[in-house]
């Protein structure tokens, strides 16, 4: 029995390393993938500077972080085949964040330790949040791609710069566009998320300051089997429009719900859900919905180079936070050449002097906050099963 | 919406849900039942059943059957066979050997086998949603002030009609009654000759095979499958199982049934409201095994102390 | 005053194991037995004394208070120790630390005092050892305090229970089927144990036994009860004759020869 | 009735190893300079690493801290608990909320986060431990949901972004605002849980807890109250998830209900069941193994969770006593 035993915790054993070299060779991943581009420096550059990207690469939201790692990974890959910076070879190393704010940290305090000169990244706020400071004591520039919660402001000690446009200035769209769809009383509806959240409560300020009604404040927390209850109370409220703050899964099973249900009014969706596969899971259903979106991609003329040379590189498409990763990734570089050094000081106080940088996403140019400063968000409506510019 | 058609509307709505509560809670209450183990890859094999059932589903949608419920109902009976079977190899490769067990060791084989589940499915998916095309149009009509669609008429009457022909089983066929058997003392049934093994694994085949259905009607109604979906209703079928009694069947459909209605009506409580919808439930688990652990329909045996 | 006194004690359970206006009194320092055949709800009779069945009617006095509604532990406190029919050991433990579960209820040292080692609490720990070691001494197996109780032979690990039994310092002793098991020499022995127990330690001692041999050996007064029931009741002579017992048991043998 | 014979002893190499390091650490001289020297080690050991590093060895401490306090419940008590990163949140909020809301000193904060969590405890712990044991498990579960779902929702919690800005404690005039600080910080207190845990498993409680897990039965005839035991035993491991969260809070300087989700609980059981459920140094073998593995193997990332699920099902399934061996023969000392 006990030789038995034995030989099966051989086999746990080998099963394991098993896993690990089944794991090690990461499936149909381009070779950019690894963590630290091995090549030799080319003679050309005077060295090698080291670049954290931090975004999450497991958990629920990997599918985001992976495309955002991807676009950093090409932009790096450019600015390497254009020179590179300063004289010096740019490589990466990446920090998975895994949404999750202890894993953030872990992730971060990995990054400082590498002595990178610099981050970019950052996807949930959540998990964004609590590596702020440690940033800031590290000295380490950051420029936050996607993370937008209002909340992120005033954790900032100042060393991060944040490119994708605050939750406030979503908020102001969604009111913006409801007004321009004559809508006059709406339901809110989140998923409990601190984005999601903040979003809502953003919106709701700005609706009733404007005058309006909201009418419901509804919660489908991730998971949760049913929504036909929610949508019964939203179709009871009766409003001209709904707007939902969170993520697409969840957003495209509430859509349907509610054309089922009857709903006619307006339904307009946060950045959140603004991938494409909220029109494949919604179908038809998603047919008119509008979307408070970032800059994706794919509606910006400049971008059409990026997306092809994206293609080429990766077996995927680009997805909605690639463009600002991209974006944010030229940004420091950009920084770093007019600082004249990778000194954290210097390329934070040339970060902070970014007039109108232009890449894929728009002018980028800072508030005394260290926030993007113009509203960067674009109002996308849903057409034969795509998402096109609503103006 | 006037009162009265909120009210209707609702009641419809907790009444749909309850039954899939119902249905997976079957599953739990069974294997309870038969071998006190609480299974908690159970919900997992409800999520598996949507999906293997969604697989069949673009099969079917491949080949062109034509009619759309014609499809569905094939990729349900293939979904329910399939993850019967697999319910049985779960239960001969995990559970079996720790039948004698202590049962910390089992409960802790029973995790195991739905982490795997789950995150194997995460894997396969991305963790990304899928949409469950069925073709069927969501054209609605009225009962009086009831909105209905036909999707939403089927499902109710499919699960109830399943809740039944189980009914049925377990009270009129041989298996169900050595089921039963076993369930009140397994050690003298294996004296009289009666296969534990193989009644313990049709168990799990039911069992499972009720889940996957639950899974594929959850497809078919909510439009989406996702590996997250089993996480809440296994909490909410154990409840629905600990309601109605744990062991019972048709106190797991009673108790299903209930907790929908609950939950739904709860929506409507402005201080309640969808936002502690997950939350309400789950205090009624804990109220029920303060006041009265043995559930609505259990009896209360000769006390053990 | 009897040590301890059912009276009219029924148990209702729905299926096999009942018990059925049951009624019997054990003297102090006396040894006791229940017997009966298969079935005959010997074992629930102890379940109820011990706490683990709550009867559905009558009483039992222990030292004069009734023992209704209360818990195994409770029961164990008052003074009543019992040994299980199949060994209920916690295999996974040492010998020693198998008898010192016996002193838990005779001691009260909490978290604090245990995370602080407190005087007291250490002064305790040694007096659980101590009474732990004597019993282990008594019932003749100390030299095997420190294996791993599942690796004992089975009399070693009959022993363990009675040792454990004994720990806990009580006033009557409760055998359910202690010689199940045991080989001749060991039943010898279990004889002369019986009576040091009572002898030396003056602690009553009630047992439920199917090997008639040993019954008829250690015990002065005899119970038999079949279906729940009493059919006699008497010293080993009056309750061979009594005609009852002889069919009570041979009607089980022909049950048996059925099956 | 069938007879057990006494089983013949044979050992794996790896359980003859740690046997003889057992027999070796009966010798106290011994014992003690391994000890100091591992400790000494430990205390230098941020001077000469970097900060990742730190960061890493901080973060099994504080694995260390909280699979002591769930194996007290599994471990010692037998009771299946799925809800531990409930139990932690408790301690995270209570002290988040008093100090970044209120601005009271961390130290101070640490009763509450105790009484709190004895509060919890009690809330789930009693209906459901007099009942069997599954009951706790899915109660448990459903109480890490509700506990994550609450945070969410209530305005005093911070809502779903959680509490930003909790103050660094002050200790002896240093504020512990360093990497450092709170590696020695979790170092300590590591060394504190493994002291109590030893204390504990060798003391009246201790035991009672093992008799029950052991077998419930015999355990109440020996005259221990297995409700109020039981119930011992999960409110204080509840107590030390509870203290860790307080810290871990302070540490992070802000929380989330993200912090807290079902699959940190099922991270910590892991850990417990790994190294062996009871066993001191098997459940901190465990803790170190979950927190390490994944650093040194990032690559397999997504699998992990897969390999885990798959190791644990063949651990319970062939060797139910975790990766440490039992000891086989005690101590003839004392």
């Amino acid at each position: 029995m006990l030789k038995n035993k034995n030989i099966l915790l051989l086999a746990l054993v080998v099963m394991f390393l098993v896993f690990s070299l089944f794991g090690c060779a990461p499936p149909a991943a381009p070779p950019a993938d690894d963590d630290a581009a091995a090549e030799e420096p080319a003679a050309e550059f005077k060295g090698e500077k080291l670049l954290g990207i931090m975004i999450p690469t497991t958990g629920a939201q990997a599918t985001d972080g992976i495309d955002m790692k991807n676009a950093a990974l090409l932009a790096v890959e450019e600015i390497n085949a254009a020179g590179g910076v300063l004289g010096y070879k740019i490589i990466t190393t990446i920090g998975d964040d895994g949404c999750d704010p202890s894993m953030a940290t872990a992730a971060a305090s990995k990054l400082i330790a590498e002595e990178v000169f610099g981050v970019v990244g950052g996807f949930c706020s959540g998990a964004t949040l609590p590596t702020l400071k440690l940033y800031g004591d590290a000295g380490t520039p950051f420029v936050i791609a996607a993370s937008n919660a209002t909340t992120l402001i005033a954790e900032n000690p100042g060393w991060a710069f944040m490119i994708n446009s605050t939750g406030d200035a979503q908020a102001a769209k969604a009111v913006s566009s409801f007004e321009n769809l004559g809508v006059e009383t709406i339901s809110l509806v989140d998923d409990g998320s601190a984005f999601s959240v903040d979003l809502k409560d953003q919106t709701k300020a700005a609706w009733e300051a404007a005058g309006y009604a909201v009418l419901s404040e509804d919660r489908i927390d991730p998971g949760t089997v049913d929504f036909s209850a929610v949508v019964t109370r939203i179709m009871s409220a009766n409003p001209d429009g709904v707007y939902w703050t969170a993520y697409q899964g969840p957003g495209a099973k509430l859509i349907m719900q509610l054309r089922q249900s009857g709903y006619e009014g307006v339904i307009i969706v946060g950045d959140g859900s603004s991938a494409q596969e909220l029109i494949d899971l919604a179908g038809p259903d998603a047919e008119g919905v509008y979307c408070t979106a970032p800059p994706v991609v794919d509606f910006l003329p400049a971008a059409q180079d990026f997306i092809s040379s994206y293609k080429a590189m990766f077996p995927r498409d680009p997805g909605a936070y690639a463009g600002l990763m991209y974006d944010a990734t030229y940004l420091l570089m950009d920084a770093v050449e007019r600082a004249g050094s990778f000194d954290g000081e210097a390329v934070k106080a040339a970060l902070a002097a970014t007039d109108a940088f232009e890449k894929l996403t728009g002018p980028i140019f800072f508030t005394p906050q260290n926030t993007l400063g113009r509203s960067n968000f674009v109002l996308l409506v849903a057409q034969d099963g795509k998402w096109t510019l609503a103006e | 919406m006037t009162l009265w058609e909120i009210f209707l509307q609702q009641l419809f709505n907790g009444l749909l849900i309850g039954s899939f509560y119902g249905l997976v809670a079957i599953g739990y209450s069974m294997v309870y039942g038969i071998i006190k183990l609480l299974n908690f890859a159970h919900a997992d094999i409800y999520m598996g059943g949507a999906f293997v059932g969604l697989i069949a589903l673009s099969f079917f949608a491949d080949s062109a059957i034509g009619n759309a419920w014609l499809g569905i109902v094939l990729s349900l009976l293939i979904s329910m066979f399939l993850i019967g079977i697999l319910g049985v190899l779960i239960q001969r490769v995990a559970y079996r050997p720790m039948l004698k067990a202590p049962r910390l060791s089992i409960l802790i084989t029973a995790l195991a086998v739905s982490m795997l589940l789950y995150n194997t499915v995460m894997l396969l998916t991305h963790g990304q949603f899928r949409p469950f095309r069925t073709g069927l149009t969501h054209d609605s009509f009225f009962v009086g002030a009831l909105r209905l669609t036909e999707t939403r008429v089927v499902l109710l009457v499919a699960a109830i009609l399943l809740m039944f022909i189980l009914h049925q089983f377990v009270t009129r066929s041989m298996y169900g009654k050595a089921m039963r058997a076993i369930s009140l003392d397994r050690d003298t049934c294996q004296l009289m000759g009666i296969n534990v093994y193989k009644i313990v694994a049709i168990t799990f085949f039911v069992g499972s095979a009720l889940a996957a259905a639950a899974g594929v009607m959850a497809g078919v109604f909510y439009g989406t499958v996702h590996f997250y979906m089993g996480f809440f209703i296994g909490l909410k079928a154990f409840t629905a199982a600990v309601i109605g009694g744990i062991g019972i069947l048709p106190g797991a459909m009673l108790g299903g049934l209930l907790l929908g209605l609950l939950e739904s009506f709860a929506t409507q409580i402005p201080f309640i409201g969808s936002v502690w919808q997950n939350v309400f439930s789950f205090v009624f688990l804990i109220l029920f095994l303060i006041f009265k652990p043995t559930g609505i329909l259990g009896r209360a045996e000769s006390e053990r102390m | 005053m009897a040590l301890l006194e059912i009276r009219d004690l029924t148990l209702r359970f729905g299926g096999l194991c009942a018990i059925n206006g049951l009624s019997l009194e054990i003297e102090e320092h006396s040894i006791r037995s229940l017997i009966g055949p298969n079935g005959a709800g010997k074992t629930c009779v102890f379940n109820c004394l011990t706490g683990f069945y709550k009867p559905s009617s009558g009483d039992m006095l222990f030292q004069g208070a009734s023992l209704i509604n209360k818990k195994p532990h409770f029961v164990t406190y008052r003074g009543m120790a019992r040994t299980f029919q199949n060994l209920r050991l916690f295999k996974q433990l040492s010998v020693l630390e198998n008898v010192m579960s016996g002193m838990h209820c005779r001691t009260n040292s909490g978290f604090f005092s245990s995370v602080l080692r407190t005087k007291g609490q250490q002064a305790e720990e040694k007096h659980i050892r101590e009474v732990a070691e004597e019993c282990l001494d008594f019932v003749g197996i100390l030299d095997k305090k420190h294996h791993m109780a599942k690796n004992l032979p089975y009399g070693d690990q009959r022993r363990v229970e009675w040792a454990r039994a004994l720990a806990t310092q009580p006033k009557l002793l409760m055998l359910d089927e202690p010689a199940a098991g045991l080989n001749r020499e060991e039943k010898a022995r279990l004889i002369e144990l019986i009576a040091r127990v009572r002898d030396e330690r003056k602690i009553t001692i009630f047992l439920i036994e199917h090997d008639m041999s040993l019954v008829m050996k250690v015990s002065e007064k005899i119970f038999v009860i079949d279906y729940g029931t009493k059919i006699a009741e008497g010293t080993v002579r009056e309750v061979q004759d009594n005609p009852l017992v002889v069919e009570a048991y041979l009607g089980k043998e022909e049950q048996e020869d059925a099956v | 009735m069938e007879q057990i014979k006494p089983k013949k002893i044979t050992l794996n190499p790896f359980e003859k190893v740690v046997e003889k390091l057992y027999e070796l650490f009966d010798n106290n001289v011994l014992r003690y300079s391994v000890l100091i020297t591992m400790t000494a080690f430990l205390v230098y050991l941020p001077r000469a690493s970097s900060l990742f590093t730190q960061e890493i060895m901080t973060n099994m401490f504080f694995y260390v801290v909280v699979c002591l306090g769930l194996n007290i419940i599994v471990g010692f008590a037998g009771l299946l608990h799925l809800g531990y990163a409930a139990f932690f949140a408790v301690g995270a909020y209570v002290t988040g909320i008093m100090s970044a809301t209120y601005g009271i000193n961390f130290w101070l904060t640490l009763p509450f986060s105790i009484v709190a969590a004895i509060i919890a405890g009690l809330a789930i712990g009693a209906p459901t431990l007099r009942l069997r044991g599954d009951y706790l498990a899915i109660v448990t579960l459903g109480f890490g949901e509700i506990i994550r779902i609450t945070v969410r929702n209530v305005g005093i919690t911070g809502g779903a972004v959680g509490l930003i800005g909790i103050e660094r404690p002050v200790f002896f005039g240093i504020v512990l605002n360093q990497i450092s600080h709170f590696y020695y910080m979790f170092f300590i207190l590591s060394i504190i849980a493994i002291f109590v845990s030893y204390r504990l498993y060798d003391s009246r409680l201790g035991r009672a807890w093992q008799y029950i897990r052991e077998d419930e039965d015999a355990a109440a005839a020996m005259g221990i109250n297995v409700v109020t035991t039981r119930l011992s035993a999960f409110i204080i491991g509840s107590c030390f998830g509870a203290l860790a969260g307080s810290f871990f809070a302070v540490k992070m300087t802000a929380i989330s209900p993200d912090s807290f989700m079902f699959i940190h609980s099922i991270m910590i059981l892991l850990a417990v069941v790994l190294g062996g459920m009871g066993k001191i140094p098997g459940v901190v073998l465990g803790a170190i193994i979950v927190t390490i593995f994944p650093e040194i193997s990032r690559d397999i990332g997504q699998y992990r969770l897969i390999i885990f699920a798959v190791i644990l099902l063949v651990l319970m399934i062939y060797r139910p006593q975790g990766l440490w061996p039992d000891r086989q023969f005690q101590s003839t000392k004392k």
